[in-house]
């Protein structure tokens, strides 16, 4: 069976790589195929690698506390697009200072993120919870 | 890239376009700014608290912080000050600004006054301009620097040092490094020989402005001679440029002798290179950074974590101490957080100030290997630049002689991987194109091989995330499983 | 006071009266309490813990901990345990039951269940009796001691051996001299060594219980000599009454030097000590206690003095730690503040653990002069007792020998006045009748005089009033004025 | 003039011993005759001391938490004795705990101390009190 392909990225004016490292290559040992674009990726960044290479999902992620403003429209502009059946998750510290999790989770699902996680999640959470949102939709085996 | 310093007409010529990069550029007017850091109190200086602390053998403290709006940042740092008890203050820049991203600054702004919070990591200096510098510094009673991780710092160096700030924080490599993507080592080492030029134009005027090159890149399993390498060559650039004030820096390992060597080897070396291109009436501090990498989210470990740093620093002889919070893994903290942090550290800096610390047969040797080491990758480097220290940076990245483990600089070679030895201290597993002899790369590997047997496993990928994850799971050495070895 | 173990029938005649001191005393069974300490795991037996810390080369946890009623009380534990990840756990007994006030504590029991909230500073396990004691101890999956400060502890004693706890704090000496005013040191240690026997009869059957003296004394300035001499002296009166297992313990003083060099001392002298007296089958551990003087009220503070005991602690390869909490300059903890204590000493202790600490040679003159002081006390104390320990101790005490600082007890000299040295080590400046000869008095006026002169005034009492208060203070040497030396 | 008599004491079956040797000093220092009863005092201790002294003050410590329990009906006894006009303070850790200290100065007052000082306080500050009642009283100059 083909591996399937994941984008993953830090959003926005982000550099925080050290978990973008790790994100990839955990992904990697759990079978898929990572298009890693690195850091300051922008949302149309996103979009387009995931179009280009038919992902099944994008994995956000949002260390530095701007994660509200950047990903603003996001959910919308990959509805637009067609994307609507990609899976889109997003991790990290989402928003300045440390605050209510429910919130942040509230927020972020309201701007169309199917997943969200919060300050240190585990990663093979996201990989494990991952593998089951795509079962449900009967992508993976 | 200049190997001298920029000659006036040609900085005063380029002053012109950086000014007009965003409206507020307007308002500095530079024998003004000259004349008004000139008024500012001795004891609200960088530089002479700096040198006080060292004649009395100090370590000042010093937190990070900066929030979206004027009235909310200084009432911020006077909380600091006031409750925190900090030497030295700072303002920490928002990431829009870092990147010259004013316009969304502007968003984080505006958006920050509509839902009263701030949406900014950070504040935005350039956006708010020099009078409002000016009302936030002279409101305080102790020294305040800029800190921020900004590739092209020009317009922010104009903005700020007019608007009364006495210290600024970066240099060419280590604010595009570890704090961007895709930007030219030569166009930001290019930008920041301006910054180091406009304040070796306040110090030709009479006022010295301290300069600080950031010492713990990454935060993530940095050597010691790869930082002792950025801090020296940033040194050099910036004494080339007129700066006579310098502080450079070192992010805790959390292996202590390796950080007590660190911090002295620092100093020496740095103060050595200077010496020897002739820059010997520059003064040379040394910042030590509290823990740097993934700290524990419980706040009782966290403060461990923040104590560990506090007596090292110490115990090492820092002049100052960059001090984190309990809230560090969470987010951006709040202004009681950073004071606990603060006064975690005041309580352990003053605690140990009286107590005397040698050199252990230990530390010599950490701090022997530390000075080959960095020695061989700055020779190596000076080789390459043809005179131009500027140069030698640009083609010591490009072959990777240094090379900054998990940046996200793509002129950044990323070969080199470091890994813990057995007693937490800081090894090099792969070492890419590192300057080492073999006897160095020999410790190295016989260092590493005896982590791996004690721990019945090969050096590998996987030990280097063990090791990234294990101070905030309450080890510092990453072992496979916990609590067994 | 015997001066060899007490013989089987005097002993067992003793025994009925001490059960009869309270009702719950009928619930001893001594065979069957010997079964039931049998059929404890080896995982959760004090000594078995304490030998595989030394072989691993850890440093083991432990709060304080007690509250008046028995299902609050081991819930508090519980999370001690899970929540905290204390390795070793306490059950901390009420101030009335200390002083035999089993009928006060009878009233501080019903008022906490009156009034749903703990009245009492401990666990009243006498009148609690034998079988709430094994519910709470065998409902737990670590090893539990009984920490107190009573100065006739037989009954407790027998209690609570019978309840399944596998340590014992507290010893003649240093449990009579902070803990009592009046209490004769010829009756508490004869008493004691009704409690030793107790053990070591436990032992001959087979079981062993871990036998703590309490280091700290007064926990204020108490200079590493004297509280050696008593752990020493009650060492040796243990081993003779047959009991196999001991730790030996010593108050953070807060320099680091004296600290590491006192933890080291205290295990060598110990050791020769019992090898002396043919006493060479004892297990000997070491029990370093996060400083037990007047904490900073403010809690990030008080979180840097409980780093500060933690990694000295470890650094100083002591078996176990006694953790303080954030709350220590209010009142018993919550069970939360507790916990935090916990985390903050474990996130050190396992940081920590890998790295190495050799002596320096500060450490060894350090290790050298608390070497020589403690001889000098203990030879002098061993001449005056014609071979009983008992009587070595209380004529050392009568003739000021041994003498501890701001002690309550009558029978205690309370000649001797410490006052910290310029580096913050505790020295000594009114010897009282301390043995000492003049090269180790010369010695102490030489360290006290380099400290005077810094701080331009003479030693005297308001210097040691300032030391008393210098760490709630945010210092270690209590300075005249703070911050200006 | 006479120096003025107070007594000082630790209550009940507290032996925290080092207060109560700064607060000796600090009083004699300050002025006073101080009659120091040490630790581990009862409440007739204290009030015979006063009696017998003529003592205008009467100090208490309580650190190890029993406070509440050790001074119940401390103040009835003494105005039985016709000791009213005799000050009555406490100082120290009143209660087993971290707790509200206007609950606990409530609760002191009730029971007849005039003056109740949180965890910590400054000895100078009781000293500083001490003269200003024994003015109001007359007694002072
Ligand atoms: C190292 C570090 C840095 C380094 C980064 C080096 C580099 N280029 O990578 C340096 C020093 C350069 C840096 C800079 C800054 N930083 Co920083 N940094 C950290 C720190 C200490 C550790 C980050 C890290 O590497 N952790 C280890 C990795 C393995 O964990 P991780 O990044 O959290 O990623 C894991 C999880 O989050 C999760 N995850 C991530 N994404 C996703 C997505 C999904 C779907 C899932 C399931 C999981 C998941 O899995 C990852 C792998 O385990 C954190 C605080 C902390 N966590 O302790 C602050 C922190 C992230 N930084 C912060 C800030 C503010 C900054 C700066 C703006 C200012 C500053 N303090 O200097 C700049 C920003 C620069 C920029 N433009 O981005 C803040 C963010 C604040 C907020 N959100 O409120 C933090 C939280 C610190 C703080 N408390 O203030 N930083
Ligand atoms: C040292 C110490 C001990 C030593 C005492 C040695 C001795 N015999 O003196 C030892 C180790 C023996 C000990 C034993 C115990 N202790 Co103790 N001890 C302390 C500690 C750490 C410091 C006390 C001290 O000396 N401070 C320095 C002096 C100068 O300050 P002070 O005592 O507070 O007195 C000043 C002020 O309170 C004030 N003041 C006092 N009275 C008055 C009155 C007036 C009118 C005014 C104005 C001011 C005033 O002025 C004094 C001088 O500046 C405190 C915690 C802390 N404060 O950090 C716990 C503490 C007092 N102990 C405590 C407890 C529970 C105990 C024990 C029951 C159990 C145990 N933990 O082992 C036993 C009790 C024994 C007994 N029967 O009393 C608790 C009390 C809990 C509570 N109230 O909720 C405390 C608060 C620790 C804690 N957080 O658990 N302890």
């Amino acid at each position: 069976m083909e591996k399937i392909n994941v984008v993953i990225g830090v959003i926005g004016a982000d550099v925080h790589a050290v978990g973008n490292r790790i994100i990839d290559y955990a992904f990697s040992q759990a079978g898929f195929n990572v298009i890693n674009l690195g850091v300051m990726v922008s949302q149309k960044e996103f979009m387009d690698a995931a179009i280009e290479t038919n992902a099944k999902a994008i994995i956000v992620s949002s260390l530095y506390g701007h994660g509200e403003l950047d990903c603003r429209g996001m959910g919308d502009m990959l509805k637009e697009a067609g994307l609507e059946d990609v899976l889109l998750y997003i991790g990290g510290n989402l928003v300045v200072g440390k605050s209510d999790f429910s919130e942040v989770e509230k927020l972020f699902k309201s701007m169309g993120f199917n997943r969200v996680y919060p300050p240190g999640a585990d990663i093979n959470q996201g990989i494990e919870d991952l593998k089951n949102d795509l079962k449900e939709k009967g992508i993976y085996a | 890239m200049y190997n001298r310093k920029i000659p006036l007409d040609e900085f005063l010529k380029q002053r012109e376009e950086v000014l007009n990069q965003w409206s507020t550029g307007k308002e500095v007017n530079l024998e003004e700014a000259i004349e008004y850091q000139k008024s500012i109190e001795e004891s609200k200086r960088f530089s002479s608290k700096l040198a006080s602390a060292i004649v009395n053998k100090e370590t000042l403290i010093q937190p990070r912080a900066g929030v979206a709006l004027p009235n909310e940042h200084l009432k911020l740092l006077k909380y600091l000050q006031d409750e925190g008890g900090a030497d030295l203050l700072p303002t920490t820049i928002d990431s829009y600004t870092r990147h010259n991203r004013y316009t969304e600054a502007q968003t984080g702004i505006d958006e920050s006054v509509r839902t009263g919070k701030s949406l900014l990591n950070g504040f935005p200096a350039v956006n708010h301009g020099v009078q409002v510098c000016r009302s936030i510094v002279s409101s305080l009673n102790v020294p305040v620097q800029v800190r921020h991780g900004t590739p092209d710092a020009r317009l922010l160096a104009e903005i700020t040092l007019a608007g009364g700030f006495t210290s600024y924080e970066g240099g060419g490599i280590s604010y595009n490094i570890p704090y961007g993507k895709n930007y030219s080592l030569e166009k930001t080492i290019t930008d920041w020989q301006y910054v180091d030029r406009l304040v070796g134009y306040y110090e030709e005027k009479g006022v010295t402005i301290n300069r600080e090159p950031f010492g713990p890149l990454t935060g993530t399993l940095v050597p010691a001679c790869i930082s002792h390498s950025v801090a020296i060559l940033e040194s050099l650039l910036a004494a080339e440029q007129g700066c006579k004030c310098i502080t450079v820096g070192y992010g805790q390992c959390g292996n202590q002798v390796q950080d007590i060597a660190a911090i002295r080897t620092l100093e020496q070396l740095t103060k050595e290179y200077l010496n020897r291109f002739g820059f010997s009436d520059v003064k040379v501090s040394t910042v030590f950074h509290q823990w740097m990498g993934g700290f524990p989210q419980d706040e009782a470990k966290a403060y461990a974590v923040i104590s560990w740093g506090a007596s090292t620093a110490v115990l090492a002889g820092a002049t100052k101490v960059i001090v984190k919070s309990p809230h560090e893994a969470f987010g951006v903290p709040t202004a009681e957080a950073n004071a606990n942090g603060l006064k975690t550290t005041k309580q352990l800096t003053s605690m140990l100030k009286d107590q005397v610390f040698t050199e252990t047969s230990e530390i010599k040797a950490e701090m022997n290997i530390i000075e080959q080491e960095t020695r061989s990758i700055m020779e190596a480097t000076l080789k390459l630049g043809e005179n131009n220290f500027g140069l030698s940076a640009v083609r010591a990245f490009e072959s990777g002689l240094i090379d900054v483990p998990f940046a996200p600089a793509l002129c950044n070679a990323g070969k080199m991987l470091p890994a813990r030895d057995n007693n937490g201290a800081i090894r090099i597993y792969e070492f890419g194109n590192l300057p080492f002899d073999e006897s160095i790369k020999d410790f190295h590997r016989k260092k590493l091989q005896e982590r791996a047997e004690v721990e019945r496993r090969q050096v590998s990928f996987q030990m280097v995330i063990d090791d990234i994850y294990a101070v905030s799971k309450g080890r510092l050495v990453g072992r496979p499983n916990k609590g067994n070895v």
